[in-house]
């Protein structure tokens, strides 16, 4: 089967990254004395096009079958080399790389030590390399469309791009209408362009795009399969309006015995709506829904005599006894763009945030400031009698972000900015107003930003280099108490409201996520990217792609473009029709095998299953694996107590010999 | 011990999580000892905790397994088995006698590089402590 | 007093069906104490079937043990059912292969025999000598009575039994077709793992040397594996050369790494039948070992094997909130 | 040669003055008790009965290094022979064992590994005054107090031990402890003669093996293998403890670049002995196996060299898991016959 070893060691300086520490020339002469080795070089980049025409040179002329590589992380460049060897006409799959960048040159500091540690895994990068074995990369034809889940900005430009380049979309979204945080806000940063004017036309086309099924209160429930071949099952919740005959009118929600008495979520609680609501003006579907947990029929069985929305529907739209529903259906790819939960300011109570009612959110004031917020766009606390124009107007900033007390180490990325056009926004708004902004540095990094956080202070708005330790109420006005640390001088502030620049924070319910499609945290909780740089809107898992928020805090353009990002990798992967599966895939001996059927546990993708064959006359149960399903992780291999079922290129004859070649003292 | 003992660990590493927390240790430039070697599986689910068994014969002195903390799993699972069959392959390895300060599991995220020198570092300096691991070397006993 | 001629009757009644293809119990042996298995194919043959306290042969053993050398071409396999007397213990092996599909429900006649305890023939020779003439034995009021040619000799349980049974929790069968004799009163709770504590107790070096000196004597016959009813690979990776787990060679890290394997291999698994530690033929205490583990098993996941066929095997499943306080 | 006599309390004094060569005697090691260098603070007691061990691993190890190689390399490095030894304390079943043996590994190619050990070895036996159950060394030709492949035979008397040197290099050894030992009177060998015919007597298993040899072929398809295998668990209990087993398997071993290549004990009775690489198996089941093991200790060994290759030390009776009795096994095949 195999022929004779004849390997060759390549041993990368990668400039002086590695041969800084690694006696670079020690390794090669110790490698070409390694039993199999024919021929052992170094090269200053080994994946540099010179540096691999070496590798491919040596297989032709010298007849290697087998390479090793010596440079960096295999995470880094195996499928590099991996494609070298398969130009020069070998399999890739006969490569081993042999880590010595990132495990060993830049992590120690002494030559010596470092020269002998990268021997060894040389040694035992050899010692594996001589018993892979061949393998074949499958190919399976990917299913062309694409599950987008979340209903956001991100969500809806990607819906669109994919949709006009000629690819099915299922846009699936939690809540009864698309728009996500953006149609919240009232002007967008630095252009102060009208949110809900550049947002409600995307909108509108994701809803009539033929390309696009928009399902929107649902829920992605279950996601099995693989890159190309994902089976996806989802529940329309239950509306119990007939969105077919609903035309939106808005009657329903008049009538309703609960109209006014529900806190609006779109207005952050600020707006009240009845138990049939359209979420805002601009929702689409323009179709509404029944809030289940409120609606009194639905809650008590008992609605007056009967129900008055169903009295007042001209067209007859409501029906109670509708159930949810599972829709499944296949996709290639899917792009997460769940977006971000706003922190919640409970959780620096030093700010009073839930305690004195003129505390807000910067998103709060957002709805206060817009035209179709509960106010009307006037900037009034306060009801009826005691309604009141605030005059003196603090941001604090940072609440939620960079604070190891509440865990968010990070920066959230939009808070100065929007902070600026909320101040500009409240400027304009009541002129007279003094507005300072409490900071710690501003952040004024994007196209424009410098400019408008310029212009805002030229307006007037004060910003005070300090970080509040506390408000409290004093009166009818709010103290921040704070040290300006620029003058070094403590200083109390009365005003009459205060704003709190919340951050950005990973979802509540990311875990679902993570659950449904074997996700990564990065150590913010936000989602992790297949690679920081190279792969920002790539996952862990093959054919699933990040936008937006969900991937960590963003703004407007930069999720547009991270979305734009998500749908072109989707459609890479459609548009190309066919996909690699994994070949380093688990294989059953079936001579040896003794049916236990303890792989069938095992496996997490149910990729194995038990069948019986003619051993010599005799029916007997062994182990199959279905190479499509196998995601190649090799627990089954791990659990098998005969040894029989293995996964290609880390079988147990070829871990061994690296333990070996570890163990071995030099 | 000896001055001189440099203990020889024999490290399983999972590709998703370990492996790429310990090339995050490297991006970021972050010290620690080279007394550890990694093998790298795709999963510590793949890891057969006769690896452990093997490694000690073959002249580990200290063996580490790390995979992803629970629930961060690449496959899902595969760390609920490996810490399965780690924690009862440990007990017997203890029970006939085999320091416990040489056999160690970890968790370690793609994201922690800082952690996976802390782990490094312990793994190191325990192994040190329980001393050189010869009576269970193969050792080319009566060749 | 235990019903022989019943139990001959159950066994030809049971030959006789047509689908069974034979009949596995003991009869008496060539010498001394000595028991063996008896495969009884036709009714006359089960007239020298025993079931008495020197039957400790575990029979489960014989039905993954069971050569299926090629058929002929042309010809049937013979899929008739297999007859088994199981003691309480053999039965859990009975329940434990069905748990790993090593054998399937249909294709066993359980014949479960409620035991009182086996004679540790080892203790026994110690007190009486090897006898030339074959031993009866049999059970009597918590006593065991030995036939020897100068009369009957008399013990206390205690004093004779084999060290799994004076711990035996399941002195009756969990699984059976036919019952043969009355079920008895278990007697033994708990299992407190009173030897496994015991070892517990040492240093780390004490029990490095107490084990180093039993697998010193190991002469890797196998005859622990092989005798074992839940070690029954086609091909047992520990005997593999490609890839070498253990090389052949018969040293101390060998031995070791040896019997750790096979410790291991029954992690979870093991239903404590002692049949390892009886045939052991240089004596190791083998049932320290997979004491322990079971202890282990017990303590860390609550779960013993050999009980309910519906079981999901130790070691292929887990739990999110197992143990992990040792996890860095 | 003349019989001596050594006073039992002076038997250390005696192993003492064989100090220039390694001295074994039967001792407990762990729960075994197996033949074993002598070392200063070990009581010897040669009261035990016979070792589960039989003392052929002295001079046909488990596992033996036959040369050391380098991968790579193209020289091998063959080991060096070892020390004189002397064996106290062996039964005359495994001393005849051990000459029984000596046939296959100098047979047509001399074994150099076992020759070795074998010429710089000194048996000193001593008689079963009390044989053990399961023994029937009579019916294969020995007896209690054979003498064959003995260089010195001990017989208890009591309070001592009788010396009857048998070769020059049982001579020797007497020579090397002259002082200790001193003659035996006529008396002392007429007590002796007596209690080896009151051993002999003593033994009650036995089986007639007249045409055994010639008459095993012929029962090749006889269902008594069946029979015998049936319980069998194909573990190598009787081939392992056997002291005339002397099969074998060679295997390299490396440890990095360095290897070995070293025999071990392999057994007839398991599976992978006849495994062919094609996968094939000539001995597919135990029933062959077991056929095996009696055919070649009853006949084929016969047919080559003209003795039986079972000493009737019992051991396999003894220590077989599931009552396979060799015994029995031969009555049966006699019965066929």
């Amino acid at each position: 089967m195999n022929s004779k070893p004849k390997i060759g060691v390549y041993v990368c300086h990668c400039g002086i990254n590695i041969s800084k520490t690694v006696d670079v020339d020690a390794v090669t002469e110790y490698a070409s004395q390694l039993p199999g080795v024919k021929v052992a070089r170094n090269y200053s980049y080994m994946c540099s096009d010179p540096g691999q025409l070496l590798i491919k040179e040596d297989i032709k002329k010298q007849g290697l079958n087998r390479v090793v590589v010596a440079s960096c992380s295999p995470r880094m460049h195996e499928l590099t080399f991996r494609k070298a060897l398969a130009e020069a006409g070998l399999n890739p799959y006969y490569l081993e790389m042999a880590n010595l960048r990132e495990q060993c040159s830049w992590v120690h500091a002494d030559r010596e030590e470092a020269t002998a540690k990268a021997k060894k895994i040389v040694a035992s990068a050899v010692a594996k390399v001589r018993l892979l074995e061949p393998l074949e990369e499958k190919e399976v034809e990917v299913e062309p469309a694409t599950l987008i889940i979340g209903g956001g900005i991100a969500g809806i430009q990607a819906a669109l791009d994919i949709a006009n380049a000629g690819y099915k979309v299922f846009l699936v979204e939690k809540t009864p209408s698309l728009g996500g945080k953006m149609s919240k806000l009232d002007k967008t940063f630095p252009t102060l362009d009208c949110s809900a004017c550049i947002l409600t036309p995307k909108m509108v086309d994701v809803a009539s795009h033929p390309n696009i099924e928009l399902m929107t209160y649902s829920q992605v429930e279950e996601v099995t399969g693989y890159v190309g071949n994902f089976q996806v099952k989802v529940r329309k919740k239950a509306r119990f309006v007939d969105v077919d005959k609903c035309t939106g009118c808005g009657i329903c929600g008049e009538e309703c015995r609960l109209a006014g008495r529900i806190p609006n979520e779109f207005d952050e609680g600020m707006g009240k709506r009845g138990a049939i609501y359209l979420p805002f003006p601009q929702a689409v579907p323009a179709k509404y829904t029944i809030d289940p947990e409120r609606c009194l029929f639905l809650t008590r069985g008992k609605c007056g005599k009967s129900p008055k929305c169903v009295d007042a529907c001209p067209a007859g739209a409501i029906d109670f006894e509708q159930k949810d529903e599972i829709v499944e259906f296949k996709v290639g790819a899917i792009i997460v763009a769940t977006g971000y939960d706003v922190f919640d300011a409970t959780r620096k109570p030093e700010y009073g945030y839930g305690q004195y009612k003129n505390v807000l959110t910067a998103l709060e004031l957002e709805r206060l400031v817009s035209a179709s917020g509960p106010t009307g766009g006037q900037v009034v606390l306060g009801e009826g009698e005691s309604a009141f124009v605030p005059k003196e107007i603090a941001f604090i900033q940072c609440v939620g972000s960079r604070d190891k007390s509440v865990g968010n180490e990070y920066c959230s990325r939009v808070c100065c900015m929007y902070t600026a056009k909320l101040a500009h926004l409240v400027k304009e708004k009541i002129p007279e107003a003094n507005v300072r902004v409490y900071y710690m540095d501003v952040r004024a990094f994007g196209k424009g930003f410098e400019e408008f956080y310029d212009r805002v202070r030229r307006e007037g708005v004060r910003y005070i280099r300090g970080n509040p330790s506390e408000a409290f109420k004093r009166g009818d006005k709010l103290v921040i108490k704070a040290e300006d640390t620029l003058t070094a001088k403590t200083l109390e502030d009365e005003v009459d409201l205060v704003v709190l620049s919340v951050g950005l924070e990973p979802r509540k319910d990311a875990r679902e996520i993570i659950d449904l499609l074997r996700l990564s945290q990065s150590a913010d909780k936000f989602y992790l990217e297949a690679h920081p740089k190279l792969a920002p809107v790539d996952t862990a898992t093959d054919g699933v792609y990040l936008a937006g928020c969900a991937q960590g805090p963003k703004d407007i353009p930069d999720t547009v473009a991270q979305a734009k990002g998500a749908a072109s990798s989707a459609l890479i992967l459609l548009s190309s029709g066919k996909v690699k599966v994994q070949a380093q895939v688990s294989s059953v001996d079936e001579a040896t095998c003794r049916g236990c059927g303890y792989c069938v546990e095992i496996c997490p993708y149910g990729a194995i299953e038990l069948v019986t064959v003619n051993r010599f006359g005799h029916k007997v149960t062994v182990a199959r694996v279905n190479e499509a399903l196998c995601k190649g992780c090799g627990a089954c291999a791990a659990g098998c107590l005969s040894g029989s079922i293995q996964q290609k290129s880390f079988k147990d004859s070829q871990i061994l010999p690296q333990i070996a070649a570890l163990g071995v003292k030099q | 011990m000896s001055e001189k003992f440099e203990p020889n660990i024999v490290a399983f590493l999972c590709n998703w999580c370990s492996y790429a927390g310990a090339d995050l240790a490297g991006t970021s430039r972050i010290q620690y000892p080279a007394n550890l070697k990694i093998i790298r599986v795709m999963c510590t689910g793949r890891v057969n905790p006769l690896f452990i068994v093997n490694a000690f014969q073959q002249g580990a002195d200290g063996v580490l397994v790390s995979g992803c903390h629970p629930g961060d799993c690449h496959y899902m699972e595969g760390n609920y088995y490996a810490r399965r069959r780690f924690s009862l392959i440990r007990e017997l390895l203890e029970y006939i006698g085999i320091d416990p300060r040489r056999i160690h599991m970890s968790w370690v995220s793609a994201s922690e590089g800082a952690k996976w020198k802390d782990v490094v570092e312990k793994v190191v300096a325990e192994a040190r402590e329980a001393g050189p691991f010869d009576q269970f070397r193969r050792n080319k006993i009566n060749w | 007093m235990v019903d022989l001629e019943n139990l001959r009757t159950i066994a030809k009644e049971t030959i006789s069906r047509e689908d069974v293809k034979y009949f596995i119990g003991w009869r008496e042996g060539t010498y001394g104490f000595s028991v063996s298995p008896h495969f009884v194919r036709e009714p006359a043959e089960a007239d020298k079937l025993i079931f008495s306290p020197l039957c400790s042969n575990n029979l489960a053993t014989y039905l993954t043990l069971a050569e299926k050398l090629p058929v002929p071409r042309g010809q049937e396999p013979d899929t008739r059912k297999v007859a088994l007397m199981v003691k309480g213990c053999d039965s859990r092996a009975v329940v434990q292969l069905l748990v790993e599909r090593g054998i399937e429900r249909e294709q066993v006649v359980v014949i479960g025999c409620p035991c009182q305890g086996v004679i540790d023939t080892k203790k026994v020779e110690q007190l009486l000598g090897q006898p030339e003439n074959v031993v009866r034995a049999r059970w009597e009021k918590g006593k065991i009575i030995c036939q020897l040619p100068d009369g009957e000799k008399e013990f206390i349980k205690e004093e004779v039994l084999a060290q799994k049974c004076l711990k035996c929790r399941y002195p009756n069968p969990v699984i059976y077709d036919i019952l043969f004799g009355e079920k008895v009163e278990p007697w033994c709770q708990e299992e407190d793992f009173q030897e496994v504590k015991e070892i517990e107790g040492l240093t780390l070096q004490e029990r490095w040397d107490y084990w180093q000196e039993k697998f010193s004597s190991c002469i890797r016959c196998y005859s622990c594996r092989n005798v074992c009813p839940l070690c029954y690979c086609e091909d047992c990776i520990l005997d593999r050369l490609n890839p070498t787990w253990i090389n052949r060679s018969v040293n101390i890290s060998e031995n070791t790494a040896f019997q750790l394997s096979r410790a291991f291999h029954l992690a979870g698994r093991c239903i404590e039948c002692g049949e390892c530690e009886r045939v052991c033929p240089v004596n190791i205490p083998l049932m320290k070992l997979n004491k322990k583990l079971s202890k282990a098993v017990k303590e860390m996941f609550d779960f013993e094997p050999g009980l309910d066929p519906e079981a999901k095997p130790l070691q292929a499943s887990y739990r999110p909130d197992d143990k992990e306080d040792f996890i860095l | 040669m003349e019989s001596l006599k050594l006073d039992k309390d002076k038997l250390k004094d005696f192993i003492a003055a064989l100090d220039s060569k390694k001295v074994y005697a039967p001792q407990k090691v762990g729960e075994t008790i197996k033949f074993a260098p002598v070392n200063g603070d070990l009581e010897v007691s040669l009261d035990f009965a016979n070792t589960t061990v039989p003392p052929k691993e002295i001079v046909f190890p488990q596992t033996e290094t036959m040369f050391l190689f380098e991968q790579g390399g193209t020289d091998i490095n063959l080991t060096k022979g070892g020390a004189e030894k002397v064996l106290l304390g062996v039964r005359p079943c495994d001393a005849r064992a051990m000459s029984v043996v000596d046939n296959l590994f100098s047979w047509d190619i001399d074994d150099p590994y076992y020759l070795d050990k074998r010429k710089k070895i000194t048996l000193v036996g001593l008689a079963c005054l009390e044989p053990p159950l399961n023994c029937f060394c009579p019916s294969v030709g020995g007896g209690p107090a054979s003498t064959e492949g003995l260089d010195i035979l001990m017989t208890d008397l009591g309070d001592a031990y009788l010396f009857q040197p048998l070769t020059p290099k049982g001579e020797q050894l007497c020579q090397l402890s002259s002082e200790l030992l001193q003659p035996a009177g006529a008396e002392d060998n007429a007590r002796a003669e007596e209690l080896h015919r009151e051993a002999e007597k003593k033994i009650t298993r036995e089986v007639d093996i007249k045409g055994l040899a010639e008459g095993l072929p012929s029962l090749w398809k006889s269902e008594i293998w069946k029979e015998v295998a049936e319980p069998c668990l194909g573990c190598g209990i009787c081939t392992y403890l056997c002291p005339t087993c002397h099969c074998f398997d060679i295997q390299d071993e490396m440890e990095g670049l360095d290897g070995r290549r070293c025999r071990m004990w392999d057994s007839c009775l398991f599976k992978e002995y006849t495994l062919h690489a094609s996968g094939h198996n000539p001995r597919p089941s135990r029933r062959e196996r077991q056929r095996n093991r009696i055919n070649h200790k009853f006949s084929y060994f016969v047919d080559k060299f003209g003795v039986t290759a079972c000493v009737g030390c019992g051991r396999c009776i003894n220590l077989c898991p599931v009552n396979i009795d060799i015994v029995d096994i031969l009555s049966k095949v006699k019965e066929a016959l």
